[in-house]
């Protein structure tokens, strides 16, 4: 097929290969893209699928890159791709150098290759798309649309994907519009014939029917986020517009509608704001909370650094709220549309003076539904903001995770809320009396009793009583107080889930030890999967929540060698462990990737290998 | 500090329908300076709260910084206060107005926290129509910081300093009336008859109501060159449709009411009854009110009164269709849809 | 002259006690108490007066204490004091017990004394203050102002404060005025000749004049750095009022008032803007400082908050940019007129994603002047923001320092500035190529060449010729680029000071070493050279920029035990050397104060010799 | 994105005074969606910009952060622009602005960027009378965020998603007005004969200028039921005072001029002639020109042209009393005050 000479041969590969899409954006791809991808899912073959997406509307080039992986690391491959689906003119140069020796790269030969485009070491496979759709369609919005299934049918052809996963998949997507169902199927099978009838045989590259995602589901980060948000029961969602975190604001209101609208008056139980920014959103959630309704935001980079003056305040007095923070490339608007993990500092320490605040880390869908309704107790618990830090890639692609889970039996923890009664019980109300020693106060919500339990709530110094003060050892009181409640927070946060793969320790050392958080996850626990498939065993630890719980620490001191994998440049995780811990910076080596593209296995296997002091190496069982 | 609580304790103590006397309305000492206006106006507050017979604790006040937006702290202590940041009352108080419905929103502010920092989340909070009252204690200056001029110091006034301010004043009742606010009125910190009256009325206000009240800043701002000192204010007050409050029981009528009357329905079933200065006045014409306004000024008269008023639109509960129990009562029975749901939005991810 | 017993006498002290006033806000004591410590300085004798005030404007509380110190030590002065003069019966219940054993109280006895406020181990003296200015003054607030005046002349007699220090004073300060000069020193006599009356001898505190003030000056730390603005050719000035920091404005309006106003045309060379915001003001700075004019603004905590978004993008779009951050203790509002180091960790990493940030400390008035002179230079030769850090102890009161200096052949330094004829004489311009190596590219000025050198100034990533790009790989070599010019940064910042009290190291090992900053340095100095003469040789390090040089991460490495003193809760600048130096944390021990009083050597001392390894001791010389 | 470059040259490339032709005022290849308003505009400006005979170098594009923000890189390559943070152009122009008052300031901003994040800003720089032309890409919706309502949306219009939007909307003309705006215009991207002219008579303005350019976003706001879609403003439009620049040289007569004219005299001895609807409205008039909005409002038409100016005011460079030569220009020798200064101030110190 190809046009010069003969291109190496690709050896057959089974559901281990990574196919990419050149996409014009705004041209209603994503449809088909993501019909792709969730029909190989459907298949039993676990597959991740990323758009790699410009920042505008319309017409610059786009991307989406699907992995499939057999032994089901969904983490982001790095180099060239077995097969380069081009559908756009404007980048196909630079596409067709992304196709590695003996790849195959499928375009529409309506118009003849450009010369220059031409490689001898792949196999370019043309098929007229343009020409069908104009014979098929009359409108050219239609002829655009359907071009899209069409290459989709093709593909189902050329790489085996089961051609009733394909019309499932459009049956349920057109379930309200039936009529719909049967022009996509027929535009599927036009594919599929054409590309019968083009070329002899399929590619080597190929899909095998497995079971692999029995139990799981295939979700996108920011709609769990979405979701969790309604299970753990917050009521407002304040919010102001900002890739890539506008679909937690948007999966939220999707599942709201859903499930939380009374089936009786019609009202609503929750309230969406769009706010007029980001202050302002913040300041809504902080209202909330003080109010006693359940309330978060969501936002990237930019929204954090506006929202600094507020997280002040919510540490000072006291006040929950949530905060989700959909990290994307900074610094500035750095790159709006890329992947990055460089949002820890600026919210582990957010706002000037002494404040520590509480994040998380969730790596999956499901660690995002979770951990978003957990997000609710933990606030109102250590009556503090809580900062989720969940990422572009986690949040705006759909990932496999394992269903979602909810215990029926499972109650909100409101914290040390005091009810009138309570407050009738007792003598004096000191909103900032640590009674239980664990640096955690009692808290009354507005309205609650006609005679006690009201106070001013103020960002200034004020006594055990949250009367005003400006007395030093009053103002030191509180502030140690807080370092009690910091020191109380691990209890309520979740544990880091480890990893051994190292025979039980050595005499001659621990080995090796990896942290990790979020989306490094997968491509870590790929990386030291093979690494320990080679002989080389090697821990990992991945932290879920700030501030660290003990084991962090003694994972560290158990092993000899540690690396801290990151998506940033500045190794922000390690100055928190650093900084909290009081561990030797030079005892952890940083493993970071900060492009913008989704850390890959080879990097943090590189990053290791590299680094590796052979005296901590510790064999694999 | 004037070390003068704010009381207006009466020999006989009379006591409102609740039955409570105007001392279970007070709050703590002030500790403002002795003749700031700004203690004149919690004194009305409290006055206005005692006599709409709303339980103390079913008042939530809200400031951001300043002098003004300390003086919270100074009435309704029963009641829970939030002091939270420059400029942000109005966010805060939107987030807390939506998880509660059932109190009763008193906004405090302060010219610079409103009409400088503030002025994103002055706009937005009108354009939202929320349920509260929004008092701008307005003495042209940053009493809190030392007496800087504030954006609404007059075109032309004279700081303390000596400085003459080049800019335009904003006018906050006209932006207000610009922006949509559903009630719209000016007065001053002196003048308990009309600001009583013209409190209760903002707080029975079903929607946004603004109430911009001059308040001289004794320290800063109360000299002669000085556009917000009592003396010029007391000089240049123009009383436009003063205001009685009426409520459904029972009618108060004030000495004070001059010219013709019209009787203007609230929502909630009181009324207000309006004092023309003449009988063109029409307080719900906006786009009149906004030229009247603009006459006053030109004519350096300040228009004081109930301005504008709406009484029928949609405030942000009705927008926002939520249900007549509070959000922040609501219980997981009604929050979390449970296992079962989870279940069906599993298959559907599949 | 104690009513009940005896009290212990006081040995006589020259020239080393403290005295304190406590007065009414708003009362007009100001200008009487800085005559006090004015006549002091005029006398030679190192004096620190403090202002303690309260967050309010009128009638509350305030206090002014006044070190005196022979030896010229100018920090804090902990524990209680030699003389209170009492004249706010408010708080004399308190200013009582501030009196230390055999100290003297002062106060008012026109009306008697409260028996609750009798201690039987103090000395009360009491003048009819009261009753004096009412026999001499029909005007109630002449009678206000000069009662503070009249106790001023009443200590002159009583501590020995020359008459003529305080007359020169009077005849400074009313200059313009000279019908007041008159008035004022009949009340100083009155007073001085009241307590001569009243009391046979004076106290056995006693000042006597030296020369130490010599080549000094006293000036509060904020007039400083307006002052220094001017010098340093700040023509913008934009600003939001906030205490402690709006007397920098203030003082660059006075000194540019009077220096920079165009003798010819009466025309302002320079601008001041009160901005809507710090969000504003901070955007202004960038403008002004984008389009070739220095421009800077001052702010504390909160302001810094609201600036992290602006902050991250001069970071990134690399325009230069000062910002005077006078730290107050925080966090949120905090105790809004107490001291604090607090503001490190949201200055030095500023804004979301990958940022780090360039922090001047100075200690001095002087410093302030110099270091906000050099922001100018370093922040247009390093293309970035300047974060000068001081705080309200500094900015606030009037400190002694050394006569300030100017170098007359001095220029300022505009950094890699492209002329129209650099543009003319080059080929392609890169805005963000790094020709040099030191990470710093060209920079131009719009207007300045009719065809060259326009880009398009963004907070997005983009390429070496400043064109939009979200290639991985530009952003990862232009966030490189500005690490490289990080590794730069500390040629142009000035250099850490370091004092040797140490022997010359000893084969036991090399001792104690301490880092400091800003306003801890005259407490730190104290407390070490204390321990010196005791015995015990510690060396210390003062810190004035971040990044550091190397001659910090030296310091550290040479000594066995290094002790970082701090005005915070959280050690951040310990924080900063960790993970900026890769120190281990454990060979950093803090000695942190942070109630809002200024830091004492007395704390110093007890942190440090509290946790002294014996093994690290030195003797001294 | 269009890949049409927003060039409009024509066959005899005509040149300007300074002898060059419009192809020296374009910019980079669009990448906004074939179609946006917002490139419309672009085109006007570089005509505008070019037939004022300003050298392009010696204009600053200043911008937030939005797709109409972007803009600025489509025009004008040889100037220098600044695309700042979202919301913040006003405060980041006013610095440049006072750092050198020789350039022309042309600020682009959305309407996002402008009455949500930036309303606080938009306010203040009108309040100081920045020497600028601010215009507003007006398309009431979150372009580059996937189109959400902006607070410029109207009161029922409809989004893409088929959610009617339940607030009033913000009216920045108006807006403009009341905060002493000097200039207010509005017009419409499409009706670049109305447009450049408009432009032109901005940029000449010395003082505040508005512009608010109702610009259709294709993409997510050009449906039926979309109140900023081209079909929808055609209809509406009203085209208050047409407007012509006039350059002092050389008069230029539009065709599209209806109704008797008015010539109002600009700072820089250029002015504009008005085209009115009827012979009652003066655009120098500002309570007027509010009512006349408000009315036309109520009427359902949206009223475009000139619709306010104050050809003598104060600006911002003559408020802070600056020198001739801009700020940026001053060097050594005029700025630092030099050791004997500093002596003097040490003795003062003493
Ligand atoms: C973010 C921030 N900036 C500045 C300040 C300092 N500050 C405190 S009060 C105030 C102005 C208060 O003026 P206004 O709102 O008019 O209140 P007033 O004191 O006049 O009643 C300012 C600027 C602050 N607290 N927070
Ligand atoms: C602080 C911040 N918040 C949110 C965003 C995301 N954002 C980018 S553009 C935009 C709105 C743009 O709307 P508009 O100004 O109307 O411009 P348009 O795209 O419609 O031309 C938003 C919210 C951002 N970049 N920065
Ligand atoms: S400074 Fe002014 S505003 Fe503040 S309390 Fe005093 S008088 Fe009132
Ligand atoms: S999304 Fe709308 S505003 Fe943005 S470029 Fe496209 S049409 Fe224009
Ligand atoms: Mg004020
Ligand atoms: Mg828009």
């Amino acid at each position: 097929m190809s046009p010069i000479s003969t291109p190496p041969l690709m050896n057959k590969k089974v559901n281990d290969f990574v196919v990419k899409f050149a996409n014009v954006n705004g041209s209603g791809s994503a449809s088909a893209n993501s019909m792709f991808a969730k029909a190989i899912f459907r298949m039993g073959i676990p597959v991740s699928p990323r758009n790699i997406f410009p920042s505008n509307i319309q017409g610059a080039p786009t991307w989406y890159e699907v992995r499939i992986c057999e032994q089901g690391y969904l983490g982001r491959r790095a180099g060239k791709v077995e097969l380069m689906v081009s559908v756009n003119p404007q980048s196909m140069a630079d596409d067709v150098n992304e196709v590695c020796e003996g790849g195959y790269f499928f375009y529409d030969n309506t118009y003849p290759l450009d010369f220059k485009l031409i490689r001898d070491d792949i196999n370019y496979i043309g098929l007229p798309l343009t020409q069908i759709v104009n014979a098929t369609f009359n409108d050219p919005r239609r002829r655009q649309l359907f071009k899209n299934i069409i290459y989709v049918g093709s593909l189902s052809y050329l790489i085996g994907i089961e051609f009733s996963a394909l019309e499932s998949i459009v049956a349920d997507t057109f379930k309200a519009k039936p009529k719909l169902i049967e022009p996509n199927v027929s535009a599927l099978q036009l594919g599929f014939d054409e590309a019968k009838k083009a070329f002899n045989e399929p590619l080597p590259i190929q899909l095998e029917r497995r079971n692999k995602n029995d139990g799981k589901i295939m979700l996108e980060g920011n709609a769990a986020c979405g979701l969790g948000a309604v299970y753990g029961g917050a009521t407002v969602c304040a919010w102001y517009p900002i890739t890539p975190s506008t679909s937690v604001a948007e999966g939220f209101e999707k599942y709201a509608n859903k499930l939380r609208k009374d089936p009786e008056t019609g009202k609503n139980n929750f309230a969406i704001i769009q706010a007029e920014d980001e202050l302002s959103a913040i300041g809504m959630v902080i209202g909330s909370n003080w109010n006693g309704a359940r309330s978060f935001t969501a936002t990237s980079g930019p929204g954090v650094s506006l929202m600094q003056e507020f997280l002040g305040l919510a540490y000072f007095a006291e006040v929950p709220a949530v905060l989700i923070d959909v990290q994307r490339a900074g610094p500035s608007t750095g790159m709006p549309t890329r992947t990055q993990q460089s949002d820890l500092l600026i919210s582990a320490y957010a706002s000037h003076g002494d404040t520590k605040q509480v994040c998380l880390f969730p790596a999956t869908p499901k660690e995002c539904f979770e951990l978003t309704a957990d997000a609710f107790d933990i606030a109102e618990r250590l009556q503090t903001p809580v900062i989720m830090l969940t990422d572009l890639d986690l949040g705006m692609n759909e990932h496999i995770c394992d269903d979602l889970e909810w215990d029926d039996s499972r109650e909100f923890d409101r914290g040390k809320v005091l009810s009138a009664e309570d407050l009738d019980n007792m003598d004096r109300f000191g909103r900032y009396l640590d009674i239980d020693g664990d640096g955690i106060p009692n808290r009354t919500i507005p309205g609650t009793h006609a005679e006690k339990g009201a106070f001013f709530t103020r960002g200034t110094s004020r006594d055990e009583y949250a009367i005003y003060t400006e007395k030093g050892e009053a103002y030191q009181r509180n502030m140690e107080r807080l370092l009690v409640k910091w020191k109380t927070a691990p209890e309520y946060l979740p544990k880091p889930e480890i990893t051994n793969r190292a025979a039980s320790s050595s005499s001659s050392g621990n080995g090796i030890g990896v942290i990790h958080y979020g989306t490094s996850m997968a491509a870590t626990h790929e990386a030291l999967d093979q690494m320990s498939a080679d002989g080389v065993a090697v821990n990992d630890l991945r932290v879920l929540a700030f501030p660290f719980s003990d084991e962090v620490k003694a994972f560290i001191d158990q092993h000899d060698q540690i690396f801290v994998v990151e998506q940033n440049r500045d190794a922000q995780m390690k100055t928190l462990l650093v900084n909290e811990l009081e561990v030797a910076p030079r005892d952890l080596q940083s493993v970071l990737e900060f492009n913008g593209d989704p850390i890959s296995a080879t990097q943090i296997r590189e990053g290791i290998e590299n680094n590796l002091k052979t005296d901590s190496v510790v064999k694999s069982a | 500090m004037s070390f003068i609580k704010p009381s207006f304790r009466h020999p006989s103590a009379p006591t409102n329908a609740l039955g409570l006397t105007t001392q279970a309305y007070e709050g703590g000492i002030s500790t403002l300076c002795a003749g700031c206006g700004h203690d004149s106006i919690s004194a009305s507050i409290m006055q206005a709260v005692w006599a709409l017979n709303i339980p103390p604790h079913r008042v939530a006040k809200m400031s951001g910084i300043g002098c003004s937006s300390k003086s919270p702290n100074y009435f309704l202590n029963k009641a829970h206060g939030f002091n939270s940041v420059h400029g942000r009352m109005p966010s805060v108080t939107t987030g807390a107005n939506v998880a509660n419905r059932d109190l009763l929103y008193i906004g405090v502010s302060g010219d610079g926290d409103t009409a400088s920092i503030g002025m994103g989340q002055f706009a937005h909070v009108i354009r939202r129509n929320l349920n509260m009252t929004y008092i701008v204690e307005n003495n042209g200056c940053y009493g809190l910081t030392k007496g800087q001029d504030s954006a609404t110091a007059d075109e032309g006034h004279k700081s303390k300093k000596g400085k003459i301010n080049p800019f335009e004043s904003i006018d906050l009742v006209a932006l207000a009336l610009e922006l949509g606010a559903t009630f719209v009125a000016r007065s001053f910190s002196g003048d308990k008859d009309q600001l009583v009256p013209l409190l209760q009325a903002a707080m029975s206000h079903k929607g946004f109501a603004l109430l911009d009240v001059v308040s001289p800043c004794v320290t800063f701002n109360n000299h002669p060159g000085s556009t917000k000192s009592y003396d010029y204010t007391r000089e240049h007050v123009q009383a436009g449709s003063v205001v009685d409050f009426v409520p459904m029981e029972q009618e108060i009528t004030l000495d004070q009411i001059k010219g013709s009357t019209q009787e203007v329905a609230l929502h909630n079933g009181d009324s207000v009854r309006l004092s023309k200065l003449n009988d063109n006045y029409d307080p719900t014409d906006r786009v009149n009110a906004i030229k009247v306004l603009h006459k006053h000024k030109s004519e350096d008269k300040l228009l004081t009164g109930l301005i504008y008023l709406e009484p029928e639109s949609d405030n942000f509960h009705d927008i926002l269709n939520l249900p007549e129990t509070p959000l922040s009562q609501l219980r997981e029975n009604t929050l979390c849809p449970g296992s079962a749901a989870l279940s069906a939005i599993n298959t559907g991810l599949k």
